[in-house]
Order: C-alpha cells, then sequence, then structure tokens
C-alpha cells in the first residue's frame, strides 16, 4: 500500500472489463504495418461527420477541424536516406477509460458513457477549452468560428450532402472523435428492439470501413468473440494496465500490440500494432 | 418625571477618561455605568474599560456560520455529484474527496465571512438612525464624547462635572419614554 | 535613545487630526490634473479593449489566433496576473493588521482597494476566454430539470468557487474597513454626496459598542483572509499542478504561484502609492520611511519568489521527466527564450537594486522598478501557460509558431484600463487613505513619545 | 421482328464482333417506366425516411473503376462507400469518396453556355442540341471528338456517333497514360494489362510503380498488399523494395527505399539480371540472346550509372534469389523518359529471369466485347489532335472528359492551335480552362446522377462490367444532361431506323442488357428479375471468358540503353512531375476535401511546392518556405520550397493538379500547374510524351512564405518523434506470428 498509492486513486478502470462495461466497450485495433497513409479514412470522417473545410488560412493558423489525421515521421537515424520508407500514424481521439480531459471540464460537457465512449456533449460545452489543454495526444479540436453560419464552409448545394444523423457543431464549443456514435446508436437500437447485443461486424466506424488495407478494426471489447477483442487479447494487451506484462521483461516475443504514451495512465482504447520492416532489405 | 440625555465634547481622551472617573466615583442615585456612553473618533480601549466590560458576541457566530459553511457546502456538492451520476469522470469516483475539500474549504471561509459581517452590523446596532441621539460632527474629527443618561435631578450634578473637566461644549435632550433607549 | 528624535519618522505626530480630515477629504474633492490624464488614458486603453472583444464575440475566438495545441494564451496568462495581484491587499491590510505593523494605515486603504478591483478584473478574462460566454452560467450549480451540475472535479471550478469567495469577502473587508471614514465624509460632504456618504456610513456615531463589535469584527474578516487568499493562488495553481501536461505538472507550483503574487500584489502597491502620492498630494501620509518599508518587504518577497523558482527549474531537472525536461529546454533556447530570460532577469536580478538606499528613496526609480518588476511577474504568468502549449507531449502537434494576435493583446490592454478606471473612480469617491486609522497612528505616536519623555525624567 | 439486320441491331447495341454468343435477336419493345429504379420517382415501399439506404454503382473518378455503394437518404446522396461485391472488398479511397462533392460542388455547370461576342452567354438545351446538329451536318473528317478514356456502352455510342458523322478522329487521350508500361506488356507477357498477384509474392521489387496510391486500381492492390504484409505461419511477410527518384506513398511503405538517378532504372535492373544470369538456375528460364544482351552490366557500371552504391545492389540480389516467387513492376518514373520503353522492358524482363510469369503475373481475362473493352487513353492522341488543329484540319471539334488546355504542355502552344477549329463543344461539370475557349459547353450530369457500364482497364479476375446508376435525381434537372441521351438523341437525328426504339439511355442500357443477359454468370431467366438484380448487385461477371496466354519467353529485347547524361550545366535537375491521388490529372482540384486533405509524403494543403532534399537545400542556401523558381527549356513555374528527404539529390518534384485559372473556387489561382514547363520529350518507341524527362535548373527569389502543412515543428526542421514511442518499429524476425483468426 505504501509502494503503490495508484491503486486507490483510480476506481475505473477496476481491470474486470465486465464490471466496468457489462454490454458494450467499443475499442480499435490499429496496424501500422497495413497502413499505407493514403488518408481514404480522413475523408470518410469529412464525410461522416460533417467536418467542417477551413480552407488555407484557418489552416495555416493551425485550425483545421480533421479528427483523425495521418501523420508522418522520419526515422532519426537514416534522416538523409529515409531507407525505411516513412512512419504514419493514423491519431483519433484514444477514447481513454481514465480519460484527463473528462475531469477538468467545469460544466461535465465532456463524459464516460457506459460504452466505454469518451462522450462530448456539444450543447453543454461553453468552450473552455481545458479538456483539450489537458489532453496528452491532442486530438480535441475547438470551433474557433462559426463555420456553417458565418465561415460558409458549406456553399450551396454543399449543405445537401451533410449527414443528418449528426449536428453540425457551431462557434465556441470542442468536438472529436466520437468512434462515429450515430452508427453505433443506430445498431444498439435495432439490436435492442430485436432482445439482443449487437454482433461483432455489424457497425463499425467510417474510417475502419473505408480503410482500403483494413488496418483499422473496431468493435466491442467485452464480446468475446469480436474481432478486436481477440486481437487484444492475442497482442496481450490489457485495457487496464498502464504497463503490459509483455513488456516488464522488454517483449522478447516480440509481440506488436502497444498504446500510445500508455505511461500517462489515461488508458487509451485504441491498440496500435508495430510497424515492421524487413532488416534483410 | 422625564429622562434626559446630555453629550459632553472634550478635546482628548484624558479629560474624557476623568470626567468619566468622576462621573462613576460621584455615585449619583439615578445614574447607571451602562448609561454611560463614549463617541470617539478612533477606538480607545482603556477609555471602555473604565465603563467595565460590555459583550463583543460577534465571535460566537462566526464559528456557527464556518461550521455552517462546511457541512451544507459539503452536504450540497457531494449530492449534486451523486444525483448526476451519469456525470463519470476518467477513472475518478463518483464522489472524490480531494476535490470536495478543496470546495468545502472554500465555503466555510465563504460563509465564516458573510456572518461574521452580519454578526458585526447586528452586534454594533447598525444600521441605525442619527436623529435617534445626541451626535456633533466634531466627533468623527477631533472630539470625545461623553454620554450620559440619567433622570432630571441629577443631570445638572452630571451637567457641573462635565464643566469641571472643562468640557468644549455640551448638549441636552429629552428622551421619549416609548423609544427604546440605547 | 537620542537617535530616536533624529530617525526619519513613517510619519509626523504632531500632525492634527483635524488636518488629517482636510487634506483627504480634499483629495475626494480636488485632485490634481494628473489624475485626469490618467483617468484619460485609462479609459482610451478601455475602450480598446471593448473594442476588439466585441469583435472577437462577433467572428468567434479565432480571431485571437489561437489553435490546437495553443488552446489558451494572454487571457489565461493575465487572468493568473491578475489574480496575484490581488493578494497584496490582503497581505497589507490583513497580515500586518495581524501583527501590528501600523505603519501600513495609511496605505493599506487603496491596497485592498487594489485587490477587488484586480480580482474583477481577473473575472472579466475567465468570461472573455470562454468560446461560449453567453453560456458561463453552466458553470454556477443552480438546480435545474436536466439535474445537471457543474463538475466539481474541475480546478476551474474551484476557481470559480474560491474567486467569488475571496472577491465577496474583500469587498465586505474594505466596506466594514471605510465605515468610520465614511462617517467622517458624511459629516463634512454636502449635495448629493452627503446623502450617499450618509447610506454607506450606516449611521456609524463611533460610539464604544461600535467601536468594540468593530474591532472584533474586523479582525476576525482579516484572521479568514489570510488562508483564504492563499488558498485562493494555490488554487489557481492546480490549474495547472493538477493537469498531466508537462512543464504544468509540478508539485512546487501552488507556494510558487502564491509567492508571485505577494511579489507582483507588492510592486504593483509601490507603483499606486508614488501615483497617489503625487495625484492626490499624500506627501504627508505616504512618507518615504513608509515606501522604504514596502520596498524592503518586497524584497524579501522577490528572494522567496527567486528561490522558488529555481526550486522548480531543479525539481524538473532533476527529476528528468524527459517530457518536462523539453519544455523547460525548449523555455531556455526556443522562441520564448527572450521573454523567459527577461523574466528571470527582472524577477530575480532587478529587485537586488532596492538594497540601495539611495533608489528605495528615488521616487522615479522606485516607479520605474515597480512596473519592470511587474512586467516580469507578468512575463513569468506568459511562460507558465504559452511554452507547455507549444512543446507538450505529443510531438505532431508540437508547434513553435504561434504569436498572439492583436485581439489579444488588445484585451489585454483593455484589463489594464478597466482596472485603472475602477481604481481612480474609488479613489474619487472613498478616502483612499484611512483617516482615522492615521488618526489612531498619530495618536499612538504621541502617546509613545509622551511615554518616553516619562521615562526619560525618572 | 425488327427490320434491321442482326449485325448492324448488335453494333448498336454494343455487342458487335462478340466473341460471345448472343441471345437470339427476339426483340419487345420496352414500355418505358415498367422497371422503374428504386430511388426516385416513386418512392418503394422500403425507402424510410431516416433511414439510409444503399445503391450500387461504379465510381469513375479514377480508371480503377471501383464498384460502389451510395448512402442515400430522403432522395440525397450522402456518402460513398465501396461495394463490398467487387475485388476490392467494399474499401474505397479518398478521393472516391469525394465524388460526392463533384455532385453538390457549388461551381457546377448549371446550364449550357453559348459564345456570343467572345463571351459566354446562357442558353437553352434546344439551341445547343440544333447546335450540335447544325454544326455536324455534313462534317465529315473535319470532325474531331476528343474524349477520355472510356468503355461500356457509353464509348460503343461515341464510336457509332462518330462513325455516323463519316469521320475517324475519335481522339482518346489520358494526360496520365501508361502507354508505355502496355505496349512493353505487350510486347514481353503478351498482353496489355496482365494481373498482378501482389497477395501472393513473397517479394515485390517496383520501379516506382505507385500501386498503392495512384497506380492501374490503386484501392485493389491495397487490400491485396494487406495479405501480401500480414504474417501467418503459412506464409512469411511480404518484403516490399521501391526504386525511385522521388518518394511516392508505396515507397514510404517500402522496407527498402532506394533513390536512384532518374532514367537509369533499366540500367538497374539489367545489372540485376546480369548478376542473376551468372547463375544457371536462372540462365533456363530466359533465351541465350537475353543472358547475352543483359552482359556487360556489371555492378560497378550500374552503381556508377544509378548512383546506388554496390552494397544496396547486393542486399538486394539476395532478396530476390532468397524469395520467390517475387514480382517486378514498372511505373512511370522509369517508363517517363526517351527511352521509357526499353526501361520498363528491362526491368519486365526481371519477371522471366526470376520465373514469376505464370506466378504472380498472370494472364487476364478477355474481354469479349470488342467495342465495349476499355479504351485506355495516350499522348500521342493529343499530339494528333493538336496537329489538326495546327494544320486548322478540324471545323467541329467535340471534347469530353478532358481539360486540355490545362493539361497540354505548352510547348504544344494547344490554346492557340484551339482557336483555329470553327466551332469547340466542351462536354463537362466545370466551367475550367477548355471552356473557357470553348464555343458551346454543355453541362453534364455528375457522376451520381447517370447512367452507364463500365469496364476497367485492369480485370483482376475474369471480366466484370459494373453497373453505373443514379443515386439521386437530377440537381438541375432543367440544367444538366446526360452525356448517353444526348449522343442518343444525335444519333436519332442521323439514323432514326436504328434507335428510335429507345426513348433515352436507361432504356437503351436495359435493353441492351437484358437482351445478352446469357453472356453473364447465374443471371436470372426473367428479364424484370434480371434487371433488377442487375441494379442493386451492380456488377455483372461474364460467365465463361476466355483466358489469354503469356508469352513463354520474352518477346525480343534490344537494349541499348545510354549512358548517364553528361551532367547539365544550365539544367542541372531533373524535373518529377508527381501525381497526387486525389486530384490525378488536376480534373479534381475543385474538391474541397481533396484540398483540405493534407498530401500524404508532406503534409502540404492548399497548395503546390517543391521537393528537394535538404542537402541540397543546404547547399544552395535554401530553407523552407523560399519560393523557388523552377524553369525548363519551356517555361517555368514559382512555388515554396519544402525539404523533403524522400528524394535523389539531383532530382525536384512538384506535384501535379493545381495551378488552375478557372474550373471554381477551390481550385483557382491555387499553386501551380508543372504540365506547362514539361519538354518535348517523347518515348521513341511509343511517342508518348516523356513527363519524367524534363530538365530544369532552380533559381531562389527574394519571396518567401510560411508553408501551409499538418505537421507541427518550426520551419524546416525534419518531423521525428522526438525519443516518444508513437509509432514503434519492430523488425520482421522478430516478430511473433499468430495463426490468422
Amino acid at each position: 500500500m505504501l509502494r503503490d498509492w495508484t491503486k486507490y486513486r483510480t476506481t475505473h478502470p477496476t481491470g474486470d472489463l465486465n464490471k466496468d462495461h457489462p454490454e458494450y466497450k467499443w475499442a480499435m485495433a490499429i496496424d501500422l504495418d497495413a497502413c499505407t497513409g493514403c488518408n481514404a479514412c480522413v475523408v470518410a470522417c469529412y464525410a461522416e461527420n460533417n467536418l467542417p473545410v477551413v480552407g488555407k488560412k484557418k489552416f495555416l493558423h493551425g485550425q483545421v477541424m480533421h479528427w483523425i489525421r495521418i501523420e508522418r515521421y522520419w526515422n532519426d537515424e537514416d534522416i538523409d536516406i529515409p531507407h525505411q520508407g516513412a512512419q504514419f500514424m493514423p491519431m483519433l481521439c484514444q477514447q481513454c477509460e481514465a480519460a484527463p480531459c473528462e475531469t477538468v471540464c467545469p460544466v461535465g460537457a465532456t463524459n464516460h458513457t457506459p460504452d466505454g465512449l469518451n462522450s462530448q456533449v456539444y450543447n453543454r460545452c461553453i468552450g473552455s477549452r481545458y479538456c483539450s489543454s489537458n489532453c496528452p495526444y491532442k486530438v480535441r479540436y475547438f470551433n474557433w468560428y462559426n463555420y456553417p453560419e458565418q465561415e460558409n464552409a458549406w456553399p450551396d448545394p454543399l449543405p445537401m450532402q451533410l449527414n443528418p444523423d449528426l449536428t453540425v457543431r457551431t462557434k465556441g464549443i470542442m468536438e472529436k472523435c466520437t468512434f462515429c456514435v450515430q452508427r453505433l446508436y443506430e445498431a444498439k437500437s435495432k439490436a435492442r428492439t430485436e432482445g439482443r447485443l449487437v454482433k461483432d461486424g455489424e457497425v463499425t466506424t467510417a474510417c475502419a470501413q473505408s480503410c482500403p488495407t483494413g488496418a483499422i478494426t473496431f468493435g466491442n471489447l467485452v464480446d468475446p468473440y469480436s474481432k478486436v477483442g481477440k486481437m487484444w487479447r492475442q497482442q496481450r494487451v490489457d485495457l487496464s494496465k498502464d504497463v503490459q506484462d509483455k513488456d516488464r521483461d522488454g517483449n522478447p516475443e516480440g509481440i506488436r500490440g502497444y498504446r500510445v504514451l500508455e505511461e500517462l495512465r489515461a488508458y487509451p482504447s485504441i491498440m496500435y500494432l508495430e510497424r515492421v520492416r524487413d532488416t534483410q532489405a | 418625571m422625564s429622562t434626559l440625555r446630555v453629550l459632553g465634547l472634550f478635546n482628548d481622551f484624558d479629560a474624557a477618561s476623568d470626567a468619566i472617573r468622576e462621573l462613576c466615583s460621584a455615585n449619583l442615585p439615578t445614574l447607571n455605568v451602562d448609561n454611560i456612553t463614549i463617541k470617539s473618533p478612533i477606538e480607545h480601549p482603556d477609555v471602555e474599560s473604565l465603563l467595565g466590560t460590555r459583550p463583543a458576541p460577534t465571535r460566537r457566530y462566526t464559528l456557527i456560520g464556518a461550521i455552517l459553511g462546511a457541512s451544507l457546502g459539503f452536504t450540497f456538492i457531494a449530492s449534486s455529484q451523486g444525483n448526476w451520476f451519469a456525470q463519470m469522470k476518467g477513472g475518478k469516483p463518483i464522489i472524490p474527496f480531494p476535490p470536495d475539500f478543496v470546495l468545502t474549504y472554500e465555503l466555510m471561509i465563504m460563509w465564516g465571512v458573510y456572518v461574521t459581517v452580519l454578526a458585526f452590523l447586528v452586534c454594533a446596532g447598525l444600521p441605525a438612525r442619527m436623529k435617534s441621539s445626541l451626535y456633533n460632527s466634531k466627533i468623527s474629527e477631533d472630539q470625545i464624547g461623553v454620554m450620559v443618561k440619567a433622570e432630571k435631578n441629577c443631570i445638572d450634578e452630571v451637567k457641573k462635572i462635565f464643566q469641571r473637566h472643562n468640557a468644549l461644549k455640551i448638549e441636552e435632550e429629552i428622551v421619549e419614554r416609548r423609544r427604546r433607549e440605547r | 535613545m537620542n537617535d530616536f528624535n533624529k530617525e526619519e519618522k513613517d510619519i509626523r505626530d504632531d500632525i492634527a487630526w483635524a488636518q488629517i480630515n482636510k487634506d483627504v477629504l480634499q483629495s475626494i474633492e480636488k485632485p490634481r490634473a494628473a489624475f485626469w490624464y490618467l483617468f484619460a488614458f485609462a479609459g482610451t486603453l478601455f475602450a480598446i479593449g471593448v473594442g476588439c472583444e466585441i469583435y472577437q464575440y462577433q467572428v468567434g475566438l479565432g480571431v485571437a489566433n489561437f489553435d490546437n495545441p495553443h488552446m489558451w494564451g494572454l487571457y489565461i496568462a493575465s487572468f493568473i496576473f491578475w489574480i496575484g495581484m490581488s493578494h497584496s491587499g490582503t497581505l497589507l491590510s490583513a497580515i500586518l493588521h495581524i501583527i501590528h505593523a501600523d505603519w501600513r494605515k495609511p496605505i493599506y486603504r487603496f491596497a485592498e482597494a487594489m485587490t477587488t478591483f484586480s480580482l474583477m478584473t481577473a473575472g472579466l478574462f475567465v468570461i472573455v476566454h470562454l468560446g461560449r460566454l453567453w453560456q458561463v452560467y453552466y458553470a454556477l450549480p443552480y438546480p435545474n430539470e436536466r439535474w445537471a451540475w457543474p463538475n466539481f472535479q474541475s480546478p476551474l471550478l474551484w476557481d470559480a468557487t474560491a474567486i467569488f469567495t475571496y472577491l465577496t469577502s474583500s469587498m465586505l473587508f474594505l466596506y466594514v474597513g471605510a465605515i468610520p471614514d465614511f462617517a467622517i465624509c458624511r459629516d463634512n460632504a454636502e449635495g448629493w454626496r452627503k446623502n450617499f456618504y450618509t447610506v454607506l456610513a450606516l449611521g456609524w456615531m463611533g460610539t464604544d459598542r461600535q467601536w468594540r463589535n468593530f474591532r472584533v469584527s474586523y479582525m476576525t474578516i482579516a484572521c479568514f483572509l489570510i488562508p483564504l487568499a492563499v488558498s485562493v493562488h494555490s488554487i489557481v495553481a492546480s490549474d495547472f499542478a493538477m493537469s498531466q501536461q508537462p512543464g504544468w505538472h509540478i508539485t512546487s507550483f501552488p507556494p510558487y504561484f502564491v509567492a508571485g503574487a505577494l511579489y507582483s500584489g507588492c510592486a504593483a502597491i509601490i507603483t499606486l502609492f508614488i501615483m497617489l502620492r503625487h495625484t492626490f498630494r499624500f506627501e504627508e501620509y505616504m512618507t518615504m520611511p513608509i515606501l522604504d518599508k514596502i520596498a524592503r518587504l518586497t524584497f524579501a518577497i522577490a528572494m522567496v519568489w527567486t528561490y522558488l523558482n529555481f526550486i522548480e527549474y531543479a525539481s524538473v531537472w532533476y527529476g528528468d521527466d524527459m517530457f518536462a525536461k523539453q519544455v523547460l529546454i525548449q523555455k531556455a533556447t526556443g522562441p520564448y527564450s527572450p521573454f523567459w530570460w527577461a523574466m528571470n532577469f527582472l524577477g530575480s536580478v532587478l529587485p537586488f537594486t532596492l538594497l540601495f538606499k539611495k533608489i528605495r528613496s528615488n521616487l522615479t526609480a522606485m516607479l520605474i522598478i515597480s512596473l519592470l518588476l511587474n512586467l516580469g511577474m507578468w512575463l513569468e504568468r506568459w511562460m507558465i501557460v504559452a511554452p507547455t502549449f507549444s512543446h507538450g507531449y505529443y510531438p505532431w502537434t508540437i508547434d513553435h509558431d504561434q504569436w498572439p494576435s492583436f485581439v489579444q493583446w488588445g484585451i489585454v490592454l483593455g484589463s489594464f484600463g478597466w482596472f485603472g478606471l475602477l481604481f481612480m473612480l474609488f479613489c474619487k469617491l472613498v478616502p483612499s487613505v484611512s483617516m482615522y486609522e492615521v488618526k489612531e497612528m498619530v495618536y499612538h505616536r504621541t502617546l509613545g513619545r509622551k511615554h518616553l519623555a516619562q521615562l526619560r525624567e525618572a | 421482328m425488327s427490320n434491321i439486320n442482326r449485325r448492324d441491331f448488335l453494333k448498336v447495341l454494343g455487342w458487335g464482333g462478340a466473341s460471345l454468343t448472343v441471345a437470339g435477336c427476339g426483340y419487345t419493345s420496352i414500355e418505358s417506366g415498367v422497371e422503374t429504379v428504386e430511388s426516385y420517382v416513386q418512392p418503394q415501399d422500403f425507402v424510410v425516411p431516416g433511414i439510409g439506404i444503399y445503391y450500387a454503382s461504379t465510381c469513375t473518378q479514377c480508371e480503377g473503376g471501383c464498384g460502389v455503394h451510395g448512402r442515400v437518404r430522403e432522395g440525397r446522396i450522402l456518402k460513398m462507400e465501396g461495394s463490398p461485391e467487387t475485388p476490392n472488398r467494399g474499401r474505397l479511397c479518398g478521393l472516391g469518396q469525394a465524388s460526392v462533392q463533384h455532385h453538390y460542388n457549388p461551381d457546377r455547370l448549371k446550364e449550357p453556355l453559348l459564345r456570343q461576342g467572345g463571351t459566354l452567354q446562357p442558353t437553352t438545351w434546344d439551341n445547343a442540341t440544333a447546335l450540335l446538329v447544325e454544326k455536324t451536318k455534313g462534317v465529315g473528317d473535319k470532325f474531331a471528338f476528343l474524349t477520355g478514356p472510356l468503355s461500356g456502352h457509353l464509348r460503343v455510342l461515341m464510336q457509332n456517333y462518330v462513325e455516323s458523322l463519316g469521320s475517324k478522329n475519335h481522339f482518346i487521350y489520358d494526360p496520365l497514360a501508361i502507354k508505355v508500361n502496355r505496349s512493353v506488356s505487350e510486347q514481353m507477357y503478351g498482353v496489355a494489362v496482365p494481373c498482378y498477384h501482389i497477395d501472393q509474392a513473397q517479394l515485390v521489387v517496383s520501379f516506382g510503380a505507385d500501386f498503392l496510391d495512384t497506380w492501374l486500381s490503386p484501392v485493389h492492390f491495397s487490400t491485396q498488399y494487406a495479405d501480401f504484409r500480414k504474417a501467418n505461419d503459412s506464409k512469411a511477410r511480404g518484403v516490399l523494395v521501391q526504386i525511385e527518384p522521388k518518394m511516392t506513398v508505396t515507397g514510404a511503405n517500402a522496407d527498402r527505399w532506394i533513390p536512384i538517378r532518374p532514367g537509369t532504372e533499366g540500367v538497374f535492373a539489367l545489372g540485376l539480371a546480369n548478376a542473376l544470369l551468372q547463375d544457371p538456375a536462372y540462365i533456363k528460364n530466359v533465351p541465350s540472346s537475353v543472358t547475352a544482351a543483359v552482359r556487360g552490366y556489371d555492378k560497378t557500371r550500374v552503381s556508377q550509372e544509378t548512383g546506388v552504391s554496390g552494397e544496396v545492389f547486393d542486399r538486394l540480389l539476395a532478396l530476390l534469389r532468397a524469395r520467390t516467387p517475387s514480382l517486378i513492376l514498372s511505373g512511370p518514373s522509369a517508363e517517363g523518359h526517351a527511352h521509357g520503353a526499353q526501361n520498363a522492358a528491362a526491368i519486365m524482363l526481371l519477371n522471366f529471369v526470376l520465373g514469376n510469369v505464370g506466378k504472380t503475373v498472370t494472364a487476364p481475362a478477355k474481354v469479349p466485347f470488342p467495342q465495349m473493352a476499355p479504351a485506355d487513353g495516350d499522348t500521342v492522341a493529343l499530339n494528333t489532335f493538336n496537329e489538326g488543329l495546327a494544320q486548322g484540319r478540324f471545323q467541329t471539334v467535340f471534347m469530353y472528359d478532358v481539360n486540355p488546355v490545362y493539361t497540354a504542355p505548352e510547348f504544344l502552344k494547344l490554346r492557340d492551335n484551339l482557336k483555329k477549329a470553327g466551332f469547340k463543344v466542351l462536354f463537362t461539370h466545370y466551367r475550367d480552362e477548355t471552356a473557357e475557349e470553348a464555343d458551346l459547353v454543355l453541362p453534364l450530369d455528375s457522376a451520381l446522377e447517370d447512367w452507364g457500364t463500365h469496364i476497367a482497364a485492369y480485370q483482376p479476375e475474369g471480366v466484370t462490367i459494373t453497373m453505373q446508376q443514379p443515386l439521386m435525381e437530377r440537381l438541375y434537372p432543367e440544367g444538366t444532361r446526360s452525356l448517353g441521351d444526348l449522343l442518343l438523341e444525335l444519333l436519332k437525328r442521323r439514323s432514326p431506323e436504328e434507335y428510335k426504339k429507345w426513348p433515352d439511355y436507361y432504356s437503351y442500357l436495359q435493353d441492351a442488357l437484358t437482351k445478352n443477359k446469357s453472356a453473364f454468370k447465374d443471371s436470372a431467366a426473367d428479364d424484370g428479375l434480371f434487371w433488377y438484380q442487375t441494379l442493386s448487385h451492380g456488377v455483372l461477371n461474364v460467365a465463361a471468358v476466355k483466358e489469354q496466354h503469356l508469352s513463354a519467353a520474352p518477346g525480343a529485347l534490344n537494349v541499348n540503353l545510354p549512358g548517364t547524361a553528361a551532367s547539365d550545366q544550365e539544367f542541372p535537375f531533373q524535373l518529377v512531375p508527381s501525381i497526387r491521388s486525389g486530384f490525378r490529372d488536376g480534373r479534381h482540384a475543385n474538391l474541397p476535401w481533396m484540398q483540405e486533405t493534407p498530401d500524404t509524403m508532406t503534409t502540404i494543403v492548399w497548395d503546390s511546392w517543391v521537393e528537394i532534399h535538404p542537402k541540397t537545400a543546404e547547399r544552395m542556401g535554401i530553407r523552407e518556405g523560399d519560393i523557388l523558381e523552377i524553369s525548363s527549356k519551356n517555361g517555368s513555374v514559382k512555388t515554396q520550397a519544402y525539404l523533403f528527404p524522400g528524394i535523389q539529390p539531383d532530382t525536384v518534384a512538384v506535384p501535379l493538379g493545381q495551378g488552375h485559372e478557372a474550373m471554381g473556387r477551390y481550385a483557382k489561382g491555387v499553386g501551380v500547374n508543372p504540365f506547362k514547363i514539361l519538354n518535348p520529350v517523347f518515348e521513341k518507341t511509343t511517342g508518348e510524351l516523356a513527363r519524367y524527362a524534363t530538365r530544369v535548373k532552380v533559381s531562389k527569389t527574394d519571396d518567401r512564405v510560411t508553408v501551409v502543412k499538418d505537421e507541427g515543428w518550426s520551419p524546416g526542421m525534419i518531423n521525428t518523434q522526438l525519443d516518444r514511442k508513437i509509432v514503434a518499429t519492430m523488425a520482421a524476425d522478430k516478430v511473433k506470428l499468430f495463426r490468422e483468426e
């Protein structure tokens, strides 16, 4: 007890997934060896979630609104000639189980749902932006302008494309990746009317759906038969650990699963699989 | 036979305190020490001590206020957190102690201060109506007033004593029975 | 013993009480022309700020040139700065009151006023900074049909509570302390002012009963204010310390913030001291010896701040957390380095000039130094907020090129205007020197001298 | 029984010359409107407000021709998604998804425009069609039709129309054509477009073929790539080696990216062949003539000419020996040179040497309907068209699905030559550069409003005809028309006998397909049901397709590759006009999503840039954001510098697609157009424009801008992870393998 106070700090995640989330725990697995950085997911997100196109000037000021972004890093070793190509990273809200953004919101506009989502209540948000300040991944995007009305982000007839399943956000509120919550709700209510739980593969996010290489796997972690659940178990990544057992002894077996900035104890819900490069090549 | 009130204005505290001492020692029949009031431009504990200890009970209310603030504050916060359990937060308990402690602390101080001020006004009898009693604007400047309330018969005696201690000015007024006396 | 008379006194003890009334009341009636120049200047600044805010309100916060990751900027920095300013008042009136340092008496009134108004200014920044300031009431715990409450876990909410408490309490403290003076004004004013002060004075007549309760209550409130003030700035510090961002997540932040607050507060008092002394002809009351004392106090606090400042760097450096360390290095070498070094110089090196009597007794020098010290303190706040955003955990969003737009600067200037307006209005309506306490001061000095004379005879 | 004879009838319907038996000529007139298609005229019972329904169609954003599903709600098309029934497994690239923005684009043309007094004025469709008829009266060979790549029934009608006018001038132009590859494949493999099986290869060596982003059928190849990469205990993880002067997206994903001096790919390939052919195991794979031909390309010469170190060469060699089957691909950056065909031949030769032919390179099925077969464009077409214009041979010119004024290099002087044509008609969606030169501009239905049949040039399995059907009502019912309807109408005027039966393109298609339904796999007996299935599935798989055969031995290999060009003092750099998947040849520049989506390699948005190697930049004192002038013999462009490690030091790259002078609010005035400065270098054997053969000089101007990009940091800093574990990388031999679940 004296050595590890942390177990007294958090009550969630408890380590017992079924206790935290009896029915659903939406999670992802992203295979960085499959991701080619083609940006299909980014466009899919724009189309599904009514993201405004901000234009050059605002992009210059860093006010872009992409909920998922493809990052491109270079390897510091062979910086002159990147023999091993580039490093791509699809980064979106990690839907942390102990999200740093949730605790700091003064009005409780961002909360944890029973499905383990990190919800953002648009009409409650007053725009203090504390959540984003506290987000280690910086994946929250703020409406610096009134895109629908004042900035004319959707000149006619582009508004006809907007997805009626979710709102168009207005000035002064925070938004972020929702794991396409509108799709999840549709699937859940459908399942509920049929008196069952959502089956694996029945619902997926726009990004996972579009990904040409199928690098993104989305599903319900609680469901023992879900693909994503199997991958997490296979990769021995435990949602409620901040250091995975396999990594304690330097991961000798070569299991690729890991989570970004895991040591910050936010318990992200997205597992990445390490990019692979052949050393013979 | 009517009661009167006289106010004597003195140049400094020494004069005033001498006058008071003599008043007390003069054991006039209808003069009660509690009916002697000092009006001064600055607070002056020594002179006040001549009149014997008089109560200043504000602190008691302060304590009550602080306790109220703390207990009500915590109850309110905890209960509101409790009934909005949808507000599951980044792995924290629904009613987390550290933040609630901070808020309780603040509310304790808040109520402590408010009640103290309230108590002060009540105990000091403020706000008061000026007309109700003798006053002279010199008091707020540099002169010390000694006000005595007594039956008519010994008023003259009081005046004499005042003059003996070369009071600069002496005013008097009749106290109507009806009015609560101060 | 002999040098007792030679020593320069905080205040002449042969000054007549009537004179005190006259001088102070005159300040309310007809100040020097400088007052009006300053007033106009403050007005212009405020107008600029209002203009910028209207523009920002209409178009959106984007015009202030925030972005992801630069979510906060000068607004929050200035917010902390103003909260800090507010601490001086408490320091002088409450702490010095409790320890019976009576040289505070001529100057604590405006210091307290400063407290109140800088808190009001700070409050403005919270509102200005919000994305949807028209929804700010969501942060209040009011009962509603949705059973939705503010999130009591958020340090921002602690802020709100603490600041509200502090603001109201210090206002009450200020008012209660001024009641006897309102009575004086009432007895001397004519026309509308007469009625005005009559209301404010609550029929104060200086009876022993009133004085007695006054003494007790005033002391009690003072006792409350000290822990309150400390808690307020510790809580502001927790906005950062409680977050997990590199460069913010530092244990020593609360004391560091409090020290910085007192520091900037004292500096500000020096500034205003000199200004009031001039504009209201308070040479008699705001005397050089008092200035000298404040200067020394300032130096002492400056050293405390310096210490905590280096403690912070040291703990980051030896703590050897990669992220925090990178932020620190970035502060010293990155785009913010000029400001960071300026901050350290102004905060830690400049105060050493206060060691020299010559400088302490030179008004112009003191004015300039005090202003520079405050600049340094403002920079400190900025250096706490901005660099962490520009170099956080996540490498992709590390962005070293974001400069606050004119809107932010305009509103910051505006805040100084707003503060100036409030403060000067106050000086025009409320005696900025506490008359009755100056009288007490003089009285006790006289007694003291009598007593000494008696000792000599014996 | 119809009164036209069977041959004509088949020709009209597009089955002419079909190598498949076509159902008997029993012909019933169609009561049009009976089989209405779901989604508009009267909503079907399954159309529930608030619930999205999906309609199958075909994506026309690039030549890949992926099957798509469009999500429709309340009669509005909301989102494009891949169709699971086609080989791309329900995936769709960003460009494909952005087609909705073509449909809803605020800058779409809403009415026909006619040039009157020098300016384009709105006119009516009646006017327009009358003009079309009038201007084509008896034009004969003075008529020319310039189109983009075509397939399916639109191509049929197009050909029939051009023929009916008695003209032979149907030019099919594609600015990004990979004709060289096709003709060399023809020569080497015996088929123009073989099937590549990336998923079955253990090693893929690609000479600049950006198959993950822009080459042939990116989405399909990406799906294959996923399997190629996945390691399980049945199959080792495939290794990808990319050899190219400028890093493409595919290069960025390679295990080994090898920067090579542009144009020397052939030498490198021959070097590999030579080294391999020392080994008897490989000698038997090729005729001795080949072995002789490649002799002399030894390691030292190769590395000296290509600038690739011998060590890298050996590593690759070892890989080639170790991993079979492998797959060698030849891409544009290898083919876009005067000796491009030789490069391509040399590269493809490797597949023979390594014995990949028949394993990872297989023969595609033959499209049994010559009339409908995909007609892929080339740049020769533009040259001939341009000459024709220059000589004033053309009186009336029609243009469809092309923007030559934008894509033609400056040296062609196309803009001036176009003026010599009497009457220029453009069928288009935008008022683009060419529209500004045209006399009559006719707005077409968007791809989401129109009917059509498509046969993709690349057929991974069998032969598939994909259906294109409207996903919603016309946005501008009065304003836009379907090109199919137009051609049909014009054809009716020429030969009413043959075409009068079909009120519109829709009924024509329905009739044509229903007539021949026996040619397709498991098609329903009932016409109605067949048509219904066709539309709901969106794909028709041709039954019993003929397999083609690959030539056992490589075609005659006549290589005399030029040595390294003596370093050009005046123009020291080689220009790579790189292709952006979001823009292709610039036709998609007016899609806001494409403009806002960061370029994968540079993360730059809303602009052009020139990629230059940091070392080179350092040498020339260039910082990021400096405005550089890139000038060739034929013009120059000015754009911002971006320091990019993934490029060969003597090479600079400027992306294609930007720099529009017209077209719409999102495209106009954004960036620069490197098409313009290309030099008149042509591939020797095919006459294709050698796109990668332009030499340029780079000069620094005084201007500087902040590069608008998604990556953070300070300008010019190479973006690494700063010791954080963001993208972790594991060596392939360390990875634990899992059996696929």
